[in-house]
């Protein structure tokens, strides 16, 4: 909320949208307009900071996976699990067997109810309803109204039985607590697993009916395909994302493999090697850092190969990886290339902005078929193995999942008693934060020109460009039906309102 | 609001300042230890204000840190000796109480001389006169305790020293 | 359970109650205080506070007039909350809290505030002791009003009294509680009646023999209708508290095996005596030589009924030179002497060993006058009534005393010479540190007295015990012969080092206490005792684990704990363990002590939040 | 906007829901009362809920004084604009309530009133690793840029709670808050159990602590050694705190049902001290203080040694509550 009387250059206009919502933590909008009425620059502002990473010190490493996931209530799990990996590096442990799956498991769940979430209540109503629809509509209301109550049962019973098996893993619901240095607080029972398989498979359902939708209403319809392969949301930036030893699509485990935008692979390390890859650059203007490709270098907020900008999306995933390791998802991805890049090997990369929803969608079927596979394990329900205990000296530890909204890492540095001396924490969206506002500024180019009206639609057009990242600045609250309150003001030189316009 | 935490940051020292430490004694022993240390015309400054309770194991740590976030400079809690409490083990509470909120004030940042506490018997005036002696001086020369001053100026919060990145 | 308005969380509860009306009284102590504390400023500076209407000073408020002007000011002002700042509580707040009930207002509406032996007395600076003054009182002044009328607990004493140990001070508390037509139970462990009395001859300081004095002792109490004997009994169980006790005890049948009965007692007077301090192996050559003996066995050698009729021998071989030594196993040094199993020493004085042993010497130069005796000490404490005689005496009948220093005690060693068994040695201060030698064929080792293992019996009671391992009285002076627990009395040398006359003086006075409290049927206790508020209880169990007195139960139907009344001594240990401050202590309840620190930090309260009364 | 949107009937009641500093993980909890979702919009219109419905500042600067029944809060005060907004809601409602434990006790992100804002930036912005930043470069309130000045809101120095700033009618505590207690505390509120104005905070949960809920055995056992969660395999039915697990369920207001403990871990006190306790920390600290199985304060001193991070512990979701956040 604007509090003090900003300055703009004379000869100048300055739109501000303030705030957008759909994301946790207000983010902000400033579009400057040249006298002409053309966009001359534009800037995504995120007025949000906790300090996670400072008062994390001090702390014992143990406690970690209890305390970052306040970092977002949304995607809690990402950080509990990043955490718990963290930890465990930190003491050097490898986790059992019946460890890992249960882990993976509740990781794998967890990712089919958040890409839920995110499809259906904020990605499809552009869709859906369409992206210059009656805003009072575009919301999942308005969806469940055009495609069926049952389908809004569907979506509404995937989030319930999701918290459900949550809260069978450790009993919280919505902040996680049962991964701990050296496994899970809890083994799951054989009645536990019977419910957990039964939650899966309506998953593995739900994920082919997903797709099917996506078809139906999205690939179906010749001008939204239009507006994905030709519409304002270009960008050619580099990949990144976690891959198996298959460099098959992992979420939970594996190396960060980068690729070009022409999809040769740039670099693969291992998490605890990220500090040789990543770097974060600071600016005045935004609370939120601006992670790049280290060894590439910050060439300002530009794409192509030589700038180090990367985006870590689900479009990024199947970017970087060369292929799923699901049947159906294998399917929905060798599709999904075809149709973008014309080459279902997936070796040439995808970079329309909007198709990242259509990559969340095939992760969601991936998600679901491996959350099966793993539930019928035979060693899930081993009543030991589930958890071993820390007898090693803790010192430094990273730990990475693939967060829905990109690769997070939690870096801990302890002393001999596992207390954090330092934590580094680079968060999914943040890796995101200067593509977003890449996005943003080349929709307002293509949408904003001299004498156009700056309608409702065109502003949501802009959203659209950010919305496709699914972006959880200081974590999104993604779960709720709606659209954006935004307010466009015109203001002249000395700031003062020249004229308002907003969508009722 | 921030204007506030600012000016609070920015609190001097007051001209003529004098410690103000809040003692919080048992009945039976301390507290009649202070007597006999006033039957026996000892003298010591008047910067220690007491409090009565019954035995020292009543002393909650709340009221600890009620004072020292009210204005206290330091606090100080007395008790029988162990083995002479007058209700067998009141100050067994006391004894396993007082470390660990003396811990978690140093972690606060909270200089240690600030909270102290003391064994005194009803026959100890000349402890009891001592110890107030001391404290008194101690907590002078501290200054008044500036909790804004500790929270936010300490660095690290908590009175640790962290290792640096790449140690 | 859900939330509705009584489950709606706990608000701070707004009542709106009579306002406070304090009257505040500033005692000058004829000058005591007056001459350091202005005490009239600080009356005026009171007067302006919240809730006082009535501020002013008298020369000596604990005078009858002084107390008058207390109870008509609170009829004259109407007040509800009464402040005495004046001496110490110790000394008078009962006299104070007797005035304001007078004036018909509940005493425990009374606060004393301590501005002598905290201020006047110790505070230099006048100005500061004004100002301390003041900031006590003001104190005083925002915890009254939130004070609430207490009633004493009234509890009922059940007729009977138990006495655990038949040496002279149980037999002398026993028949002094049966005199006064009390039923006693008398329980000792061993089989006889008489306890250490039995092992003396004579006794300090009337000489008589010690059998002319306890005989008759034990044959009145064995007679005696009202007291009921136990012999070969020990403890096993005990139940209640003060005026309901229920004690089960156990006595060996000569079969060997056991009857157990239950004692049911209003009060008990615990008379199980002392141990005598038993030498190490080496200390003073203690073990190593027949030779060396305590006093005790000397008792016992000059005994004409004794085991060698009389004669002073040791293996047959007459003695020619005795030789005493002081403070053996009492006033221990902690870097000269070890430790015991309790890592403890005996550090105190044993008070009967001194005299004891002048009275020895004396009588040895009496009775066998070719016999030299020496006497080795670090000091002579002979204080009681007739004791001082008894040191005279022995120096007149040539006893020759030497000094030595406690950190260099005297030496004893086996002869080199061989002429007599040993020799003692020390640098004598009394000679100005001569290095002197004597010969001995007996060295008599004064040792002192020590706790018994009363393992037992503190666990069945919960007795408090100081760190010289004695039971220890509620207070020394305001209660000397009481266990802070209510309804146990201290009959003799279980509280302490005594001799015969102190020990029979104890007995009869836990005796008369005892009675008193029997004969009235009932004792009135303080209120200060903690209590469960049910709707804030959670059942943690945090305060089971801290009550020293098991006064806490858990209510298994509700899930709650209960305090009970009879055994809750009001510490408070409970209400400051508290995690839910579901417990407390009337008196000492949170709001009363919280309110004490704000004021005393100057922290003014905000009018919404005015307390009111009650 | 339009008119209608104010001019709703005013027989149906006004709510509004808004985020400060916290997760999201209100909101999500908020969505856990499930159904009861659509009974709520039955009786209540949405007048701002900036993440479900189409309201802005400046819609509700527009409203008349007291016009929203009952909204409510998430998130502590961390920054200038969560200050104004708290200002401009308590204007605009009747019954302002603090939802859940960031706006109640300051919740998690108040462990960072451990540390100054310059430590805060200093991590955060220059000395972790992965950071390039040879300028120095730190956010400010006004940057400069080609075109003009930027703005982002002043960042603190401490997280304070809703009722540092407003007065508050409620408190719904808890990280988040538990669905059933939600709903409880809303038709209390909204089905007028409860008056919509209140003169002292009353919180909206139940005053016992989590023990109450706890379907763990307690024998009496003292603390002989603590250990640490992750260093022993612990017994299923114990009480933790008796295995020296140190769990915060005595100290800490119930109303969860206890589910981290039934999830095999210790509790961390996430709905703040329970009953009449104002501060939680001393609260622990009396009944650790209380349990631990030493005689001596040698054995003492060395069971507390084994504490690590007491502070951190014992204050995880309250720090803001804390008496020790200095002089009032």
């Amino acid at each position: 909320m604007t509090t003090k009387h900003v300055k703009t250059k004379e000869g100048y206009k300055r739109i501000s949208i303030d705030p957008i919502t759909r994301l946790e933590g207000h983010g902000k909008i400033d579009i400057f307009l040249d006298s002409e009425g053309n966009v001359a620059d534009c800037y995504f502002q995120v007025p949000e900071l906790r300090g996670f990473e400072k008062f994390c010190e001090g702390r014992p490493v143990e406690e970690m996976p209890r305390i970052t996931p306040r970092i977002c209530g949304v995607c809690p799990e990402a950080h509990h699990h990043a955490s718990a990996k963290a930890a465990d590096a930190v003491y050097g442990l490898d986790l059992p067997l019946t460890a890992k799956l249960l882990r993976e498991l509740q990781y794998n769940i967890f990712y089919v109810t958040d890409h839920t979430t995110h499809f259906y209540a904020l990605g499809a109503p552009d869709f859906v309803m369409g992206p210059q629809s009656d805003p009072a509509t575009r919301n999942i209301i308005g969806v469940i109204g055009k495609v069926g109550v049952e389908i809004g049962g569907e979506v509404i019973k995937c989030r319930q039985w999701g918290h459900e098996a949550a809260s069978i893993f450790g009993g919280k619901p919505v902040t996680p607590i049962n991964c701990i240095p050296g496994g899970m607080s809890k083994p799951i029972n054989k009645e536990e697993r019977e419910r957990l398989d039964e939650i899966c498979m309506f998953m593995v359902e739900f994920g082919k009916f997903t797709i099917k939708l996506l078809h139906d209403v999205v690939l179906a319809n010749p001008d939204y395909v239009d507006l994905i392969v030709n519409g304002p949301y270009y960008h050619e930036t580099y990949s990144m994302g976690l891959v198996d030893d298959q460099n098959k699509v992992n979420f939970y485990e594996g190396k960060v493999r980068v690729v070009d935008p022409e999809g040769n692979e740039f670099c693969k390390y291992e998490p605890n090697d990220y500090m040789n890859h990543i770097a974060e650059r600071v600016e005045e203007w935004s609370y939120l850092k601006f992670p790049y490709l280290k060894n590439v270098g910050w060439k300002g907020f530009v794409d192509g190969k030589d700038s180090g900008v990367y985006r870590a999306t689900p479009q990024s995933r199947l970017n970087v990886a060369e292929g799923m390791n699901s049947p159906l998802a294998q399917e929905a991805y060798e599709e999904y290339f075809e149709t973008l890049t014309g080459d279902r090997s997936g070796k040439k990369p995808v970079h329309h902005t909007l198709a990242i929803h259509w990559a969340r969608v095939v992760e969601l079927m991936n998600a679901a078929e491996r959350s099966l596979e793993l539930v019928r394990h035979p060693d899930i329900t081993d009543p030991v193995n589930y958890r071993m205990v820390c007898d090693t000296v803790p010192t430094e530890g990273v730990g990475i999942v693939e967060a829905p909204r990109g690769t997070l890492t939690h870096h801990y540095v302890t002393d001999e008693k596992g207390i954090i001396q330092k934590a580094n924490l680079i968060v999914g969206t943040t890796n995101n934060n200067a593509p977003i506002c890449m996005s943003i500024k080349k929709a307002a180019e293509n949408l904003i020109h001299k004498g156009t009206e700056v309608t409702e639609g065109v502003l949501n057009m802009i959203e659209m460009a950010f919305r496709a990242y699914d972006p959880c600045f200081g974590c999104a609250t993604h779960s709720l039906p709606g659209q954006m309150p935004l307010v466009v003001r015109i203001r002249d030189v000395d700031g003062t309102v020249l004229s308002e316009g907003s969508r009722d | 609001m921030s204007e506030e935490v600012a000016t609070k940051e920015t609190e001097a020292v007051p001209e003529n300042w004098e410690p103000r430490i809040v003692g919080f004694l048992c009945y039976w022993c301390s507290y009649t230890g202070a007597d006999s240390a006033g039957t026996a015309r000892m003298k010591y400054p008047a910067n220690v204000d007491i409090i009565k309770v019954m035995c020292s194991g009543r002393i909650d740590p709340e009221l600890i840190t009620t004072a020292l976030s009210n204005g206290a400079d330091g606090v100080l809690v007395a008790g029988c000796h162990i083995g002479d409490c007058h209700y067998m083990t009141g100050n067994h509470k006391t004894m396993a109480r007082m470390p660990l909120i003396r811990q978690v004030l140093l972690d606060l940042g909270i200089e240690p001389e600030r909270f102290r506490y003391e064994w005194i018997s009803a026959a100890e005036g000349e402890k009891f006169t001592r110890v107030v002696r001391e404290m008194t001086e101690q907590v002078r020369k501290l200054g008044p305790l500036n909790w804004p001053e500790i929270l936010h100026e300490s660095g690290v919060g908590h009175g640790r020293d962290l290792k640096p990145w790449g140690e | 359970m859900s939330i509705n308005e009584s489950t709606f969380g706990a608000g701070n509860g707004e009542s709106g109650m009579e306002k406070p009306r304090i009257g505040v009284f500033v005692c000058h102590c004829g000058g005591n205080i007056s001459d350091v504390v202005d005490v009239k400023r600080v009356a005026e500076e009171m007067s302006v506070l919240p809730g006082v209407v009535h501020s002013t000073t008298h020369m000596f408020m604990c005078s009858d007039p002084g107390q008058t002007s207390i109870e008509e000011a609170i009829k004259e002002h109407n007040l509800n909350r009464v402040i005495v700042a004046a001496c110490s509580p110790t000394l008078h707040e009962l006299t104070f809290r007797r005035a304001v009930a007078r004036a018909g207002l509940n005493p425990y509406l009374f606060e004393h505030v301590n501005i002598r032996e905290h201020v006047s007395w110790v505070i230099e600076d006048k100005e500061a002791a004004t100002r301390k003054a003041a900031r006590l009182i003001s104190a005083a002044v925002s915890r009254v009003p939130y004070l609430e009328a207490l009633e004493k607990r009234h509890i009922p004493i059940h007729g009977a009294a138990l006495v655990i140990g038949g040496g002279v001070a149980g037999l002398t508390c026993a028949l002094d509680l049966a005199r006064r037509g009390i039923e006693v139970h008398l329980t000792e462990s061993t089989d006889v009646l008489g306890g250490r009395m039995l092992e003396l001859y004579t006794v300090f300081p009337t000489n008589e023999k010690a059998s002319d004095l306890i005989d008759p002792l034990i044959k009145e109490v064995q007679s005696h209708p009202n007291i009921h004997v136990y012999l070969n009994t020990q403890l096993r169980d005990s139940t209640g508290a003060i005026g309901d006790f229920h004690t089960t005890i156990v006595t060996k049948k000569p079969d060997g095996g056991e009857e157990e009965r239950e004692i049911h007692s209003g009060v008990i007077a615990i008379a199980v005596g002392v141990d005598v301090y038993q030498p190490r192996e080496g200390e003073y050559y203690f073990g190593k030589s027949p030779a060396v003996v305590g006093l005790l066995d000397l008792q016992a050698m000059m005994n004409p009924d004794g085991p060698t009729g009389g004669k002073l021998e040791i293996n047959g071989k007459p003695v020619k030179n005795v030789a005493f030594i002081h403070c053996v196993g009492s006033r221990q040094w902690p870097d000269i002497h070890e430790p015991q199993a309790d890592g403890k020493i005996n550090d105190y004085c044993s008070r009967y060993c001194c005299t004891g042993i002048v009275h020895a010497a004396a009588e040895i130069r009496e009775k066998y006058p070719d016999v030299n005796v020496y006497d080795f000490h670090e000091d002579i404490r002979t204080y009681g009534r007739g004791h001082e005689d008894w040191y005279t005496k022995a120096s007149e009948v040539g006893v020759l005393f030497f000094r030595f220093d406690p950190h260099k005690p005297a030496v004893v060693e086996p002869d080199p010479k061989g002429e007599s068994a040993l020799v003692v040695k020390c640098k004598d201060r009394l000679t100005n540190g001569l290095e002197v030698e004597v010969p001995a064929d007996m060295v008599v080792l004064g040792n002192g007295l020590q706790a018994r293992d009363m393992t037992t019996l503190i666990d069945l009671y919960r007795c408090s015990r100081g760190s010289d391992r004695f039971l220890l009285e509620a207070h020394p002076k305001l209660r000397p012969v009481e266990l802070a627990s209510f309804g146990l009395f201290l009959a003799g040398s279980v509280q302490g080092p005594m001799d015969i006359t102190e020990a029979t003086a104890g007995a009869a006075a836990a005796a008369s206490k005892a009675a008193a409290l029997v004969k009235r049927g009932f004792i009135e206790l303080d209120p200060f005792i903690a209590k469960v508020n049910e709707e804030l209880c959670t059942g943690c169990q945090t305060c089971l684990n801290v009550c020293p007195f098991d006064a806490i139960s858990r209510d298994e139907e509700k899930g709650i704990a209960v305090i009970s009344e009879a055994l809750c001594t009001g510490c408070g240990t409970c209400a400051a363990a508290c995690p839910s401050n579901a417990i407390q202590q009337f008196g000492f309840n949170d709001a009363e002590v919280m309110s004490e620190v704000l004021a005393l930090l100057g922290v003014v309260k905000k009018e919404e939040e005015e307390v009111p009364v009650g | 906007m339009t008119e209608n949107n104010i001019d709703t009937p005013k027989d149906k009641l006004k709510v509004g829901m808004y985020w400060a500093a916290s997760c999201g993980g209100c909101d999500i909890s908020l969505l856990e009362i499930g159904v009861h979702i659509l009974e709520l919009i039955q009786i209540a219109d949405v007048a701002f809920w900036p993440c479900a419905a189409d309201f802005k500042y400046d819609h509700v600067a527009s409203y008349p004084d007291e016009y929203i029944d009952v909204m409510f809060y998430n998130g502590g005060i961390r920054n200038s604009e969560q200050e104004q907004i708290a200002r401009l809601l308590r204007q605009k409602s009747k019954s302002l309530i603090a939802y859940g434990e960031c706006a109640v006790d300051g919740g998690i992100p108040a462990l960072a009133n451990l540390y100054s804002k310059k430590a805060i930036y200093d991590a955060s912005y220059h000395s972790n690793p992965s950071i390039d930043n040879p300028e120095g470069t730190e956010p400010l309130p006004i940057s400069e840029c080609e075109y003009g000045e930027l703005e982002i809101p002043e960042f603190y120095e401490r997280v304070l709670r809703l009722k540092d700033i407003v007065p508050v009618d409620y408190e719904i505590p808890g990280c988040p808050p538990n669905a059933e207690r939600v709903w409880e505390a809303i038709q209390a509120v909204t089905g007028g159990v409860v008056p919509l104005k209140n003169k002292a905070v009353k919180v909206a949960s139940f005053d016992k602590s989590v023990c109450d809920e706890c379907p763990r055995e307690k024998n009496l056992q003292k603390i002989k050694e603590f250990k640490r969660p992750h260093e022993v395999r612990f017994e299923p039915d114990i009480c933790l705190l008796e295995q020296g697990i140190i769990c915060m369920g005595p100290a800490t207001r119930s109303g969860c049902g206890a589910q981290c403990i039934k999830g095999g871990m210790p509790c961390r006190g996430c709905y703040g001290p329970s009953g009449t306790v104002e501060d939680q920390g001393t609260a622990m600290i009396s009944a650790i203080g209380s349990l631990l199985d030493a005689t001596t304060e040698e054995r003492a001193k060395e069971l507390i040694a084994q504490i690590v991070d007491p502070v951190g512990l014992f204050y995880r979701f309250s720090m803001s509550s804390s008496h020790m956040k200095g002089h009032k």
